[in-house]
């Protein structure tokens, strides 16, 4: 497959681009933080990307979704990775839609997936556990309980779990903690009797909160997939996260970079423009051709999940990864060179820092992608 | 040890025991508990006052300074015992500030004794607490085109300008500053060095906020404000060798900064307790980067180590100031970053019920203006590569 | 696909079979199998002399030159068959050399007609070895410095100076060099673009040796060496351009050199071999640079691939030669490196008994060159800036 | 203890600097090799070495050593390293010294060590089986047999093996193959029936050698130190050696860098020096931190074995880790900011690159080294 865009995916790039630049730039991140807005993002604004057809983009049309697949949801995170736009589109759209798309019955694809298309329901994905990326470190444990199961346990870093109306909670139902085997994914009503969810503050103004279960009744209809192989699916889940968590780093390395070539182009110090001095030009060229390396294998990953390649999770690895590293660097490369100004909160290129951190920790690090890689590839 | 020592230290142990009050004997938790002084200064108890009067009376908050300007002029091997004895109670310091670590010496070297009789005595006893002036929008690393001018009308000096980066300048009472006093002169010259009261008509504030939420910096702004032509130091149109002398003394004070803590096991440790015992066995990178860190850190450790070791034995290498300056802050940058890997997504709270929530990414965010304050990355490896290595036009 | 395409398919597939000899069907060994051509060449079998014979009579050794400069004339997709093909039965390419590489495609733009007719068919029938004379003494990156100078006397120009890095000057036959035909205009503004044959009188060749051991490249002399002034490629002064456009070729070949092994599994397949199979588990820190660089080098080799894939779809960003040199070169010396660490103790043999002794500390010494020849990595990034980026005073 | 020579040291380092300098500089490696010299190191040089007490620097006075310590034996290899000087010091006065010092009986010492530092007598250490440095890894068998043991197994990359007059071999009397325990030191003679040394000729011109034991016969009383506890001797032996490369790869980083330096001073291009260039005065810069880390480490390691601290072996991993990766970086950096030139075998810099990466690969490279020093400190 060519390493290319076709022209329906460069028409949803080029409109994607444009919806975030207009309706959700930086200063909107800023103005909602400032406001230390309840939901953490505008209801208004995701309206206008469900009309889009941003937020069933992965959904099949015959679930009222675009159809599009992960190219195209990597296409407008990148765009949101550009302005940091606040939406639920990670946590609805790419996660919980992968979970349903492939793992739901036919109930609750047609239950949940029209709504999720039109911006009326919102859903987050509860698995991790750890404070590291551990994915199959699951101690919340679902135990037979009339027609269905009682969950108990604590998730962390469930990202937009205090707006979803409903919870993708993976839970044992077997095996020993940290086996793969014995998981089970279940939906979960987050106003269901000893459910709680709190949010938390974090670095980079998006929304996490954890969730805590206290014997939580749920149905038997409320299982996603095979009761105990519910691994194989919360993988695939991630696996799309991951790849749109990349493209949205490159998103964001694209414009910390734009911004300090920019920056270097105008700013004087000694009586002359900074970007003359060679050293600064080395380091700026080099970025540039990190970034062009992130382009190449955040498209290849989403590629490969469009495909259905059994490689896929080693091009999302290698991309989360690599992208990871390349963000890192192009968002310290950026603060320095910005120099004392870069420092102030006044101005935007602390959030890009900040994003890029929390996207890099979000779902496995370039340490956690690079042994996993390793593993794939059996050594 | 000479006998003479040796009296002096069972007296300072004595006076200590009796003086320092219990509560003044506890490891110091939070930036509050640090006794800065000042007009503005509130003190967080009866103790900290107490223990600040009693050694300001000593001349014990400047040991080493003289006695007629209100240090302890003690000796350099005297200072070392109370040190040590202070250590001993685990003793806070009486008192930290600006005045001290920069203002003061450079008085020493540089000022008249008027000038010495009438600043020093303040900052011993903490009375007066001193900022720094010397950044100016738009100038960063180039600080010799700063703008902020001082003319001559007099006996008085009108100055006009805006500082940026002025630590504290909100609660400071006075400022020792960089003016433009020879507005013809090319670049470094022409720059004076000037001591004014914040509290000048003409004379305001207003507190940056950082992208780590915290605001220790103020931009400065003066507006005919009107200060004694007594008050510059040195020779008018000097000053640049006053801020030189004291650039230097603040690069190895952030240099230093929280090195201590950072060779030796402090990272694997921590790694351990946040990830258990076996916790970096599952994650081979991680551990990968946490050593090869820790490598850096403890040459980094032993090389400072080196430095004193060798300026004790007159070796010294001279214009390390700047190494330890670039290679430090970039390792604890490096630190702080591996510090917030290790925590994952309890690195991202920014802020949250439990005390210390949000301190991590906090203290990662201000880590990044290690490498951009006093002299950027880039202005010290500009330095080694003309003082030390003597390359052409460096 | 086309129904003419498709006949020529056929057609060419038939006429491999029965031309393409059994010999030239096995993959190159070493670089003894290769084919280089020229006066100085001996062929290392009947079959390989053949094979060049044959191919050069259909002008199939530059399948995409007109047929009447000695080329096969055929189409971009013809070209592409006749690959396929080729590949399909493992043929070996008939020749190799800078004729077809470098100074053709320079000739068929730049070149008279004349030029033309007089070169192209010797290096398509590999009758004449090319060698390239840029580097000067001295020089290094600064080409536009060079001193080698060319009197035009009548109608001859008179050559006298040195060039170094001449790659096989002496198996060369002729030399394509730039000169300076105007003294007096500044740096690359003066120097002309000069055909001559390496037999003339004052050539002299000396070859250098390397730190792998390895000789490829030569100091060549020239001493009052006459040459016809109808040997000036383009215009006068204007060698610079010609210069350019090469330079762009060659950065692109050395930054794709070795690039194909690079990607993938290779290096953690061979510290299995090297290992065993749980080798690397007992060196987990080992591992960890292997995962490090193979994630660079995959992402770099689907780079590779994203830019050609732009190209054919014409969405080429440019100027992305030397990206690819400048990475490209960086990534195989650490590749190289790595290898050695893989290979301890006996990746340090130099010379032993068995076959393939000493290769691997040959080519990592090598790779050290590849960052320097056909431009440095610093001069790379100053293009990038400079070019791409449109930083000032780049 | 402070990290700076004392005058007995500062002393040793002059007379060493001076004595290699005007004995043994490059020049000489260079005739050396090109004359293709069978014994590879000069043993007019070498009667010199011991003449001035280097041979024996380590050997205690009572066995007519200098009983120095390895601090001076650092400094010399230090000298050494600056002028790339071939000699067995490294395998006779280092490795082995370090082993009959610690481990040799009474008659051993009093047999071997005088003329050990006269520089008779000629000692290796036959102890690698791998190709990378895995120390417990001993494969060779020694079987009791008559008053003694029967040697059988096969040992690599043996520093000066090929002019040794004795060979200290590890061999397994019992355990597991890269089990700790069970393996003893011998002296072997290579001239004893069943021996087969063949030198192998190495990229940096120095000795190595491959040395294969068929049923080799020797006496009880070549057991050096206790059967089946050779490892800790072995590992003392090892870390002397260690330290040791390390203060050669300062050595070999600090002329390195100085020619460096030099050049960009002297080398013109596009009509200015070549060390005005920023971007090359700042690596030059970064590349000076490193050397002065380098040599901090350095010293302490050899301080460390001294004083007989029981947490040397982490202060010579770091050393050989931490200075391994400087002289790679000098090296490389060398050879890259000299250019075309830096490429030709007439320059000498390129020796140096050849040292350093042998230096590396001996005894264990960074990675090696980094995995010691996380298990001596417990993670």
């Amino acid at each position: 497959m060519a390493l290319v865009l076709n022209d329906e995916q460069a028409m949803i790039r080029e409109a994607a681009e444009g919806f975030f630049a207009d309706h959700a730039p930086v200063a909107e991140l800023r103005r909602l933080r400032d406001a230390k807005d309840a939901t953490g993002f505008d209801r208004g604004l995701w309206a206008k990307m469900a009309e889009m057809g941003f937020a069933g983009v992965a959904v099949p049309e015959a679930y009222g979704g675009a159809g599009l697949g992960w190219v195209a949801a990597g296409l407008i995170q990148e765009a949101i990775g550009k302005n940091l736009s606040l939406s639920p589109f990670l946590a609805t759209s790419v996660l919980s839609a992968a979970v349903l798309v492939k793992g739901g019955s036919e109930e609750q694809k047609a239950a949940l997936l029209p709504k999720l298309a039109t911006g009326e329901l919102l859903l987050a994905l509860a698995s991790d556990e750890r404070a590291r990326h551990a994915p199959s470190h699951v101690e919340t444990r679902a135990e037979p309980s009339g027609n269905g199961f009682r969950l108990t346990g604590k998730k962390a870093h469930v990202l937009d779990g205090h707006v979803a109306d409903r919870l993708i909670v993976a839970a044992r139902t077997g095996g020993e903690v940290a086996d793969k085997a014995g998981i089970t994914l279940f939906l979960v009503d987050p106003k269901a009797a000893g459910v709680r969810v709190e949010r938390r503050s974090m670095v980079d103004s998006r929304n996490s909160a954890s969730v805590v279960l206290e014997g939580v009744q749920v149905d038997g209809a409320d299982v996603i997939g095979e009761v105990g192989g519910g691994y194989a699916l919360l993988t695939a889940a991630l696996d799309a996260g991951r790849a749109c968590l990349a493209a949205e780093m490159l998103g964001v390395s694209h414009t910390s970079f734009a911004m300090t070539v920019d920056y270097l182009k105008q700013r004087e110090q000694f009586g002359v423009k900074i970007g003359s001095f060679q050293a600064l030009q080395h380091r700026a060229a080099h970025l540039f051709c990190e970034v062009e390396l992130a382009r190449s294998v955040s498209l290849r990953a989403l590629q490969a999940l469009d495909d259905g390649d059994v490689r896929a999770p080693v091009f999302v690895s290698l991309a989360k990864a690599k992208v990871g590293e390349v963000a890192k660097l192009a968002t310290n490369e950026a603060v320095q060179m910005h120099g004392g100004i870069g420092m102030t909160d006044d101005f935007d290129i602390g959030f890009f820092m900040k994003r890029a951190r929390a996207a890099n920790e979000t779902f496995g690090d370039s340490a956690f992608h690079g042994d996993r890689l390793a593993r794939l590839m059996n050594y | 040890m000479s006998d003479a020592l040796e009296t002096f230290r069972a007296e300072t142990r004595a006076w200590l025991e009796a003086n320092c009050p219990a509560e003044m004997r506890e490891p110091v938790k939070s930036d509050s508990d640090v006794c800065w002084g000042g007009r503005k200064f509130r003190f967080k108890s009866e103790a900290q006052k107490l223990w600040l009067e009693r050694m300001a009376a000593k001349g014990w908050t400047v040991p080493e300074w003289p006695r007629e300007y209100g240090g302890g002029g003690l000796s350099k091997d005297e200072a070392k015992v109370l040190a040590q004895e202070m250590r001993r109670i685990s003793a806070r310091p009486p008192l930290s500030s600006f005045g001290i670590w920069m203002l003061g010496p450079a008085l020493l070297k540089y000022g008249s004794h008027e000038q010495k009789l009438a600043h020093i005595p303040g900052i011993a006893r903490g009375e007066i607490r001193w900022c720094q002036g010397y950044s100016e929008p738009g100038a960063g690393s180039d600080l010799a085109s700063l703008r902020t001018s001082a003319v001559l009308d007099g006996d008085e000096y009108i100055v006009n300008g805006q500082k940026v980066w002025t630590s504290y300048a909100d609660r400071a009472d006075w400022i020792f500053c960089l003016v433009r006093t020879d507005p013809d002169k090319p670049k470094h010259l022409g720059i004076s060095f000037l001591l004014f009261d914040m509290a000048s008509p003409g004379v305001s504030t207003s507190p940056i906020k950082l992208i780590s939420g915290y605001s220790p910096f103020c931009q400065t702004f003066f507006d005919d404000v009107r200060v004694p032509a007594a008050n510059l130091v040195g020779e008018r149109g000097k000053g640049w060798d006053i801020a030189k002398y004291l650039l230097t003394h603040e690069r190895e004070m952030i240099g230093g900064m929280d090195m201590g803590s950072t060779g030796r096991d402090g990272m694997s440790a921590m790694a351990k307790k946040a990830l258990g015992e076996d916790g970096l066995k599952a994650e081979p990178l991680l551990r990968a980067d946490i050593v090869r860190h820790e490598m850096d850190a403890w040459a980094f450790g032993l090389t400072m180590e080196r430095v004193k070791d060798e300026a004790k034995a007159g070796q010294g290498v001279g214009a390390l100031s700047s190494m330890l300056k670039y290679y430090g802050t970039e390792l604890n940058k490096n630190r702080q970053q591996l510090l917030m890997s290790i925590k994952g997504s309890d690195g991202l709270l920014w802020e949250g019920e439990e005390r210390g929530d949000g301190d991590l990414a906090k203290s990662w965010l201000r880590s990044r203006a290690n490498s951009i304050e006093g002299g950027t990355s880039e202005v010290q490896l500009n330095i080694i590569a003309k003082r030390v290595l003597e390359l052409p036009g460096a």
